[in-house]
């Protein structure tokens, strides 16, 4: 095929030496810092890497789009022999969508919400093509129809708003493919797509890429991904270009250790809390050198957990590690057996929720008569697509808002009874607590580190300012991981999962007896994942605490929870031990759920991405 | 050229305030409003005028005719014939007629409007004075004799309207067309209205018919522009650019400015029949004490008021060379004030306010350019013998309330008196339960006073009346008489023949440009 | 279609939940005026001899005897069948009064509107393009200039400069020269009848009129106007779509003028609704300074006066073309967003 | 904290010459309305006739006014008056509207229509009338003054702080300082009005100059402060009748005092947005 014979030919675009400095207050910043990397035609180059390691930046400076504070400082970029570094804008301007093209990683914010589709396709072609109007608009038609929107004469009319993501998403590919450009850097195109349009789009792509025999690069930070669709892969970290190689290469046998963390931090069906993130970041290692994972169990506070729920999760915590993560479909059955032999023990219910329904206005019922009991102690899973109601639930046990009808009982008190509105003078306030889906929104931005986890103590526990409040914000905070140089600090000054940690040492610095858990990982990456998963492990060990997990990541529910409910619109469809659940799930609903996890295996020798990527 | 002859021929005003109604008798009216009343109605009779300065100033006592071409008074002063003119026209044709005249003056002592309660002041109050003997023969019957009955047929008021025409447009609601005559015009007068803006302008043409003038002429301007600017220094630079031909609201300052540079005519005239005062609520402490009266009229630095004020553009009224007899029977005079804060500390002693009191020293916020330096320097003065003012800047509504409410204790004043003679003055200014009596002043003596001088014939008498009333203003202070400001009237220098005349407006009819 | 009917549906419920606040505009001004210490019969039995008998037949006329609870309920009756009252200072209808008035105060807001966008949005837009530079720090220094002098003031120091000093402009009396022949009104606006009667001398001389007033309206609120353009400009190339703008090589014309341009475009929009009506409202002084016959002095001179109907008629007056300002730009950004209207 | 607060304010101001020239001249401002009546060099309301309407000299740097008073003593005194208005005016509408605005935009509901039918009542009127009336009605105090200009921001400040409130109050931060134990009106006052405080520091910058501005508007009409009290406002309103005769001084130096302190005021806003927001930190 044509695809095979130019991979080998002369690159089409070659960077070298690329350095990338955005001047900041703080000093300049070295986004990128001799990066080289090179793309043939027909070739789809993968660049994969933790947020903020400079995939971005490198992709923007290609088509110097770099922010007015970031410049090249080094090295060049030869696209088809020229170097672009050193492009006037005259030229440039001709370049850029016509041989260099872009997709943006959020379609709809990326489209003109005022100006209909088809006229900013048109916009393009015109740009470059000496094009009539009504010629601008047949070819907006053709490529419209050409990725697949359905009815294109009616979409061409339409505004962005009146598209959905996945459109929009085409759309833009339409306008990047408008004057078949050489080259299409595509910069994590399917965030925000769910699985089967993510599939949809990715296929339609790398078709386009080997019909018309360009190049591409994709950026992600999903290895699934990268493994499907890539013909090599460049992994980078910290502004650095750690490993380039075929996917196969890079994920069955990293050679660069931050490979192998980050082929490790990602959550497969077989991958424990422990076992992720094996190595750790310097950071986490800092924060608790007892960690489990350097061989130094901890064990139970003593004397906190009555009956064996904690032990269990140490056990199957500890063992873990050891269980070959290639040998799939063991760790589950271990788990399984030891599952259904400490149910019977379960004291009675920490909380009892029984009948809960929740109508919003104009006749939304986001939760139809749920009931489930907490043990104390225990984790509890809940899971569910998105709309189904989980954080609904969330914020009703939490008493953050108040349900249409049913009951919650916590503790031997009906707390359903009490008004949401005045809970926070209730004794059972500083023993619910939640710990939030976005980290950084959950964040008072005005707040410091310490201020926000001193805030529940001050008006929960009635800690006034002084030494004791001191004492137990840094208690909380180192017990999260969070060394004293960071409670000072303010949210934009933290990373995304030192944000995570400060919302969870806030949740826990009342010593709850049940912590609500919505989403705590969602928007972080990873690595940080891996970090807070099992911050919250250790915590719930050393604790005791009851948790209500909700996740959408079942992986992690799975790892999380000895039990999990699922949710389907707004109702229990299923709900038993993680361990039977998530290997034979009865209900088709929750088979669906599980299929259409995106799985990435490390240890699959082959990646499926070489027959898959024909499909397209 | 056309452009310039018709420029020449034209006169154009400039001022402060607008015309708000054509009928002068209408409650509201403005004093444009009375100036244009003059301009385009006549009256039975007129004031005469005689040159003072480089202008005229009009004569109180001595009348002419206008709509009558003479009259004659009985011996015993109770009855008025007028013959009228026989050519006078209304401006639609109709000829002027004494049934014209009886209905007008009807109109004027029946109906609600402003003009009733002035004709009274002349003992002109009910239809039955009125009687027509023939088309041009008119006569007016008084039960008393009163110096003030002919003068006031030749105030604004006393306008004679065309009856016919009015007629016509009166309903049963409003018998005497008060509401048709607001917006248009019945009159014989020197100018006709070519377009009325309200708020912004009013142009009147010559009426040709017209025969008032010098040597039975019409007026010399065949167009007038009464324009309405409000910002005062715009109004001094049109005067002085030679966009404008005439203004007389100027602001002091300007006027001093204006005269510095010499290029313009400027007509100063004290208004006799004006004054401007410093009023007490003579009814309550601490002002009901004269001690306390006159240790304030003892302690205002005159001379720097009249300075800081007006720029000394007026007539003074302190500082009288007199101290218990007045040397004439004039009024406003100078009485005899002057600062002497020893004396204003003793006589503040002597009232029991050894130690000061605070009050409250109000004028209104359309005076501002000329009160506030009067009311810091009052400040400042009375400071010195421990009355502490505070000073309050009002809206002049407010200010009318407050005044006619009797809600203000100290506060300054100014006003105008028509038909200016002593007694008139008293009884308007300084006696009964009225809104002109500022200072509520109620003295039995003052009230008899004014009484028998008001139909006192034997001049002898009426003099010896009116100089106990002014020895006694002087003695009791029921408010200190400041000055009579001038009216500076500044126009283009060809502008010839302005007079001042008693309701402070410009009269066109007098005015020419030189050499046209 | 339907984006027309949803705008249409939109307008009306907007239109309609104006109402109470028309309404209370109403009450609310017509309680302030009777707070007003002064007595209007008081003021205007100002003949030089009006007495008490005087007073009470204007306060009769007036209706100032009735209890204020009915005079509202005459008033509203009033209201409703579009009699405004009567002004006691010009002796017309307040209705007549505004609708001789209005046009001058419109043409001469629209006239300074249309100048300081003129001036603001490119001023921003520049600004925009070159933040932290020193166009940037130039464009703000003059707009805060602007600002900083009352208007009363810089319309004083124009007339001086401009008519007194180098007599390039006409008198400051008015719409109009004196002895300029106005055109037949039509509209009453003096640049449009004018135009319809062909009439070119006129329609210079009224133009020459307006400038004046106009530049001094236009410098005060010319810092708002391009400090918003300046900040939306800012907003919007700093967005994803002119990224992908760029990143599909359109011309950097098109770019900052169709992309750019016309989505920060919107909240000016709002701005200059809300501008329009300020300045309608605020141009006292200015209308003062320069003998225009507009709404605003006429309300000043009520007000001064408690002439309580023109008071009244012109702040539901401005009360009226608020609402309509605000539903013309509600329809105005219907239209220029499509994203309005699905809420 | 305070000093890396100070620091980041040396930063913002090293990097803005313009913002530290702004907040030079406000602390020049504030000085002299502190030092006032010890640095002016005559008494600002003592007369002196004969030497009213002096041009600048030696002994009267700015001239003399109509009572021969000294228009730069009353300059310096009026600073303390003006801004004092500036202050407490902006201060007024600033407390009343952004707690009225945010609680409205926290709650929502039933409330929040009726205040924001006040609302619109209030913005629906010609502002400056409204002022106007209000001191024509309660008498031209300084008091007056002030309330009358609070009250005409008002509504701006409801509306700005209701909208900015409404964005938030869904945010992550807004529900976990319900759950920390915090109560409705606690989340109000120590979370949201805090974080729209950059957003509004422009606004108030603003604001500051325009209530000057407003006063002279005020006192241009005869609604000022009392006379003789000294007041930026009234001494330009009184100084603009005389340009035309050629006495510039009266209306030049009270004028250039009102700029300077319009213009400080302004142009700190965006400086001040900078310093209150603690993102700019780093
Ligand atoms: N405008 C900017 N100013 C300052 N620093 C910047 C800017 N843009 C990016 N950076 C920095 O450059 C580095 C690389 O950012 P980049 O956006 O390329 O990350 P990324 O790999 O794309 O991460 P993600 O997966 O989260 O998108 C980061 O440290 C980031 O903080
Ligand atoms: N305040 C609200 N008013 C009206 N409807 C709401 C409100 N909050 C949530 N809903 C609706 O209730 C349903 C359940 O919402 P919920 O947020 O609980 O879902 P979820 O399971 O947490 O979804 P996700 O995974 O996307 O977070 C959804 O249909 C949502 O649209
Ligand atoms: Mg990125
Ligand atoms: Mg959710």
């Amino acid at each position: 095929m044509t695809g095979e014979a130019t991979i080998n030919a002369a690159p089409l675009l070659e960077i070298e030496n690329l350095d990338v400095t955005f001047a900041t207050r703080a000093g300049p910043i070295d986004a990128v810092r001799g990066v080289s990397l090179a793309v043939a035609r027909g070739e789809i180059l993968g660049i994969v890497g933790e947020s903020g390691s400079g995939k971005s930046v490198t992709a923007l400076a290609i088509m110097r789009l770099l922010d007015r504070a970031g410049r090249i400082t080094g090295g060049s970029i030869r696209f088809r022999g020229i170097d672009i570094t050193k492009l006037g804008t005259t030229d440039l301007r001709n370049l850029r969508g016509a041989a260099l093209a872009m997709i943006f990683q959020n379609p709809r914010s990326c489209l003109n919400p005022i100006r209909t589709v088809g006229d900013q396709i048109a916009d393009t072609l015109r740009a470059h093509r000496p094009l009539s109007r009504s010629a601008a608009k047949a070819r907006a038609l053709d490529l419209l129809a050409g990725v697949l929107i359905r009815e294109p004469e009616k979409r061409i009319s339409a505004y962005p708003h009146e598209l959905s993501g996945g459109m929009c998403q085409r759309v833009m590919m339409a306008m990047a493919m408008a004057c078949e450009p050489d080259l299409l850097i595509a910069d994590e195109p399917t965030t925000g797509l769910d699985v089967t349009t993510q599939k949809a789009v990715m296929d339609q792509l790398a078709a386009l890429v080997r019909e018309r025999g360009m190049a591409m690069m994709l950026i992600t930070h999903d290895l699934g991904l990268a493994a499907q669709y890539c013909d090599r892969v460049a992994v980078m970290q910290q502004g650095l270009v750690v490993e380039t190689a075929a996917p196969a290469v890079v994920f069955s046998a990293p050679s660069h250790p931050y490979t192998r963390r980050l082929v490790a931090a990602s959550p497969t069906p077989t991958s424990t809390v422990a076992s992720l993130s094996a190595e750790g970041t310097a950071e986490s290692r800092a924060a608790h050198p007892h960690d489990i994972n350097s061989g130094n169990p901890k064990g139970v506070i003593p004397g906190l957990v009555p009956g064996t729920h904690g032990a269990a999760a140490e056990v199957s915590a500890i063992v873990a590690p050891w269980v070959p993560a290639i040998n799939a479909g063991m760790t589950p059955v271990e788990l399984d057996q030891r599952g259904t032999l400490l149910v019977p023990l379960t004291p009675p219910p920490l909380m009892t929720v029984a009948n809960l329904v929740m109508r919003y206005d104009r006749d939304i019922t986001a939760v139809a008569g749920v009931s489930f009991d907490i043990g104390a102690g225990e984790s509890v899973g809940l899971v569910g697509e998105s709309g189904s109601g989980k954080s609904t639930i969330a914020r009703i046990v939490c008493r953050l808002i108040d349900p249409t009808t049913g009951t919650i009982r916590f503790d031997g008190a009906d707390i359903g009874a009490m008004p949401a509105s005045t809970f926070h003078k209730a004794t059972q306030r500083a023993d619910i607590q939640i710990v939030f889906q976005d980290p950084g929104d959950s964040l008072n931005p005005r707040f410091s580190a310490f201020d926000s986890i001193a805030d529940p103590l001050r008006r929960l526990k009635g800690l006034r300012d002084g030494m004791a409040l001191r004492t137990r914000v840094l208690e909380c905070a180192t017990r999260c991981g969070l060394g004293p140089e960071l409670i000072a600090r303010f949210p934009h000054q933290l990373s995304g999962g030192q944000r995570a940690r400060v919302g969870i040492a806030r949740a826990i610095a009342t010593q709850p007896k049940l912590l609500i858990l919505d989403e705590p990982t969602a928007a972080l990456d990873v690595s940080v994942q891996a970090i807070i998963l099992q911050l919250l492990d250790r915590l719930r060990r050393e604790q005791g605490m009851a948790y209500l997990f909700v996740s959408h990541d079942l992986n992690v529910i799975r790892m999380m929870c000895e039990r999990t409910i699922v949710l389907k619109q707004g109702a229990i469809v299923e709900q038993g031990q993680s361990a039977v659940l998530f290997t034979a799930p009865t209900d088709p609903y929750t088979q669906g759920l599980i299929a259409a996890i995106p799985h990435f295996e490390p240890g699959s020798a082959t990646p499926p991405s070489a027959g898959r990527r024909r499909l397209g | 050229s056309a452009d310039a002859q018709t420029r020449a021929e034209t006169l154009r005003q400039v001022t402060a305030n607008t015309i708000n109604t054509l009928d002068p008798t209408m409650a509201g009216a403005t004093r444009e409003a009375f100036g244009l009343s003059m301009n385009v109605y006549d009256r039975l009779v007129a004031f005469t005028r005689k040159p003072r300065g480089n202008g005229y100033i009009f004569e109180k006592d001595k009348l002419r005719g206008e709509l009558a071409e003479s009259y004659t008074v009985s011996p015993d002063g109770l009855k008025f014939t007028f013959k009228l003119k026989r050519d006078a026209k209304f401006h639609d044709g109709t000829p002027v007629t004494a049934d014209d005249v009886k209905w007008s003056l009807d109109r004027h002592v029946s109906s609600k409007s402003l003009a009733a309660s002035q004709l009274a002041t002349g003992s002109l109050t009910k239809p039955e004075q009125f009687k027509v003997i023939d088309p041009y023969t008119f006569e007016v019957t008084l039960d008393k004799p009163d110096r003030f009955a002919l003068p006031n047929l030749a105030i604004v008021y006393a306008i004679v309207f065309n009856s016919k025409l009015a007629k016509s447009k009166a309903t049963p609601d409003d018998p005497w067309a008060q509401g048709w005559l607001k917006d248009n015009t019945a009159g014989s007068g020197a100018y006709t209205i070519e377009t009325f803006k309200l708020g912004e302008q009013i142009v009147l043409k010559r009426n040709e018919e017209w025969t008032g003038g010098i040597d039975g002429k019409p007026a010399p301007f065949k167009r007038i522009i009464m324009q309405t600017v409000p910002e005062a220094a715009t109004r001094a630079s049109l005067v002085e650019k030679g966009d404008a031909d005439i203004s007389i609201d100027l602001a002091a300052s300007d006027v001093l400015s204006l005269e510095s540079k010499g290029r313009l005519k400027i007509v100063s005239t004290p208004q006799f029949n004006a004054f401007s005062l410093i009023a007490f609520n003579t009814k309550a402490p601490p002002f009901d004490n004269v001690k306390v009266r006159q240790a304030i009229a003892a302690a205002l630095p005159y001379g720097d008021l009249f300075k800081a004020a007006i720029f000394q553009r007026g007539q003074p009224l302190y500082q009288g060379k007199w101290a218990s007899a007045p040397e004439t029977s004039d009024f406003p005079q100078a009485m005899p004030v002057q600062q002497d804060l020893a004396r204003a500390k003793a006589l503040l002693a002597e009232a029991g306010f050894a130690n000061g009191f605070e009050t409250t020293f109000s004028f209104n916020v359309g005076s501002a350019a000329v009160s506030e330096p009067i009311a810091a320097l009052t400040k400042e003065a009375l400071a010195k013998i421990g009355i502490k003012v505070d000073v309050q800047k009002v809206p002049d509504a407010q200010m009318s309330t407050f005044i006619n409410e009797k809600k203000v204790p100290f506060f300054l004043e100014a006003s105008i008196a028509w038909l200016p003679s002593t007694d008139y003055f008293f009884r308007v200014f300084f006696t009964g339960p009225q809104r002109w009596n500022y200072s509520s002043w109620d003295n039995a003596e003052i009230a008899s006073l004014t009484d028998q001088a008001r139909f006192e014939l034997d001049p002898a008498r009426y003099d010896t009346q009116t100089r106990r009333m002014i020895a006694l203003a002087a003695a009791e202070v029921p408010a200190i008489l400041l000055w009579q400001p001038n009216q500076d009237a500044v126009m283009a220098p060809a502008i010839e023949g302005y007079t001042y005349w008693f309701h402070r407006q410009v009269d066109f009819r007098d005015l020419a440009r030189k050499g046209s | 279609m339907t984006t027309l009917a949803s705008i249409s549906r939109r307008t009306g419920t907007r239109f309609v939940s104006s109402l109470p606040a028309l309404l209370g505009v109403v009450v609310f001004t017509f309680i302030l005026m009777r707070v007003l210490p002064g007595d209007p019969a008081v003021f205007f039995a100002s003949g030089p001899n009006a007495g008490k008998a005087e007073i009470e037949e204007v306060r009769r006329l007036m209706g100032l005897d009735q209890p204020l609870l009915y005079q509202l309920a005459l008033y509203l009756r009033d209201i409703a069948t579009g009699n405004l009252g009567r002004s006691l200072t010009t002796g017309q209808p307040v209705l007549a009064d505004i609708q001789q008035r209005l046009p001058a105060s419109l043409e001469l807001t629209f006239t300074a509107l249309v100048l300081a966008l003129t001036l603001a949005l490119p001023l921003g837009i520049a600004a925009a393009l070159n933040p932290g530079k020193l166009v940037d720090h130039a464009v703000r220094f003059a707009c805060t200039l602007g600002v900083c002098v009352p208007t009363f003031v810089s319309g004083l120091l124009l007339i001086y400069a401009f008519y007194y000093l180098l007599g390039w402009a006409p008198d400051p009396t008015g719409r109009l020269d004196i002895f300029a022949q106005a055109p037949p009104r039509i509209t009453g606006f003096l640049l449009i009848d004018s135009l319809i009667a062909r009439d070119g001398t006129t329609g210079l001389a009224a133009a020459s009129q307006l400038i004046l007033p106009a530049a001094t309206m236009a410098l005060f609120v010319l810092a708002p106007l391009a400090r918003m353009t300046r900040a939306s400009m800012l907003a919007v190339l700093g967005s994803d779509f002119i990224r992908t703008a760029d990143a599909m090589g359109l011309s950097r014309a098109r770019v900052v003028g169709v992309y750019a341009l016309r989505n920060a475009m919107l909240p000016v929009l709002t701005i200059a609704g809300i501008v329009f009506s300020t300045m309608l409202g605020a141009n006292v002084l200015v209308e003062k300074v320069f003998s225009w016959p507009g709404v605003a002095s006429y309300a000043l001179d009520a007000l001064l006066a408690s002439d309580y109907a023109p008071v009244q008629g012109f702040v539901l007056l401005m009360a009226s073309i608020f609402v309509v300002v605000n539903l013309t730009i509600d329809v105005l950004y219907g239209i220029a967003d499509p994203r309005i209207g699905i809420e | 904290m305070t000093t890396s607060t100070l620091n980041h304010v040396a930063y913002v101001l090293r990097g803005n010459l313009v913002t530290a020239a702004a907040a030079a001249g406000t602390a020049l401002l504030i000085a002299v309305a502190i030092l006032g009546p010890w640095i002016t060099p005559y008494d600002p309301i003592a007369s002196n006739v004969s030497i009213a309407l002096q041009p600048p000299s030696f002994a009267h740097w700015a001239g003399t006014d109509q009572l021969g008073r000294d228009i730069a003593s009353r300059i310096i005194a009026a600073t303390r008056l003006d801004l004092l208005i500036a202050a407490s005016a902006v201060s007024l509408s600033f407390v009343v509207g952004a707690l009225i605005g945010s609680l409205c935009g926290y709650h929502g509901g039933r409330v929040d229509r009726w205040i924001g039918r006040v609302v619109d009542i209030l913005m629906a009127f010609p502002l400056f009338v409204l002022a106007m009336a209000m001191v024509a009605a309660l008498g031209n105090r300084v008091e007056n003054i002030i309330y009358a200009t609070a009250l005409i921001n008002l509504p701006f400040y409801i509306r700005f702080a209701r909208a900015e409130v409404n964005v938030r109050r869904n945010l992550g931060w807004v529900e976990a300082a319900r759950a920390s134990g915090n109560s409705h009106f606690q989340v109000v006052t120590h979370f949201l009005l805090p974080n729209i405080l950059p957003a509004m520091a422009v606004q108030i910058s603003l604001n500051l100059g325009w209530a000057i501005l407003n006063a002279a508007g005020l006192s241009f009409i005869g609604l000022g402060v009392q006379p003789p009290t000294p007041e930026w406002g009234i001494m330009v309103a009184e100084g603009a009748r005389h340009i035309t005769t050629g006495k510039w001084w009266l209306v030049a130096f009270p004028g250039l005092a009102l700029m300077l302190a319009v213009l400080c005021f302004n142009l700190l806003g965006d400086g001040l947005r900078d310093i209150l927001d603690p993102r700019m930190r780093t």
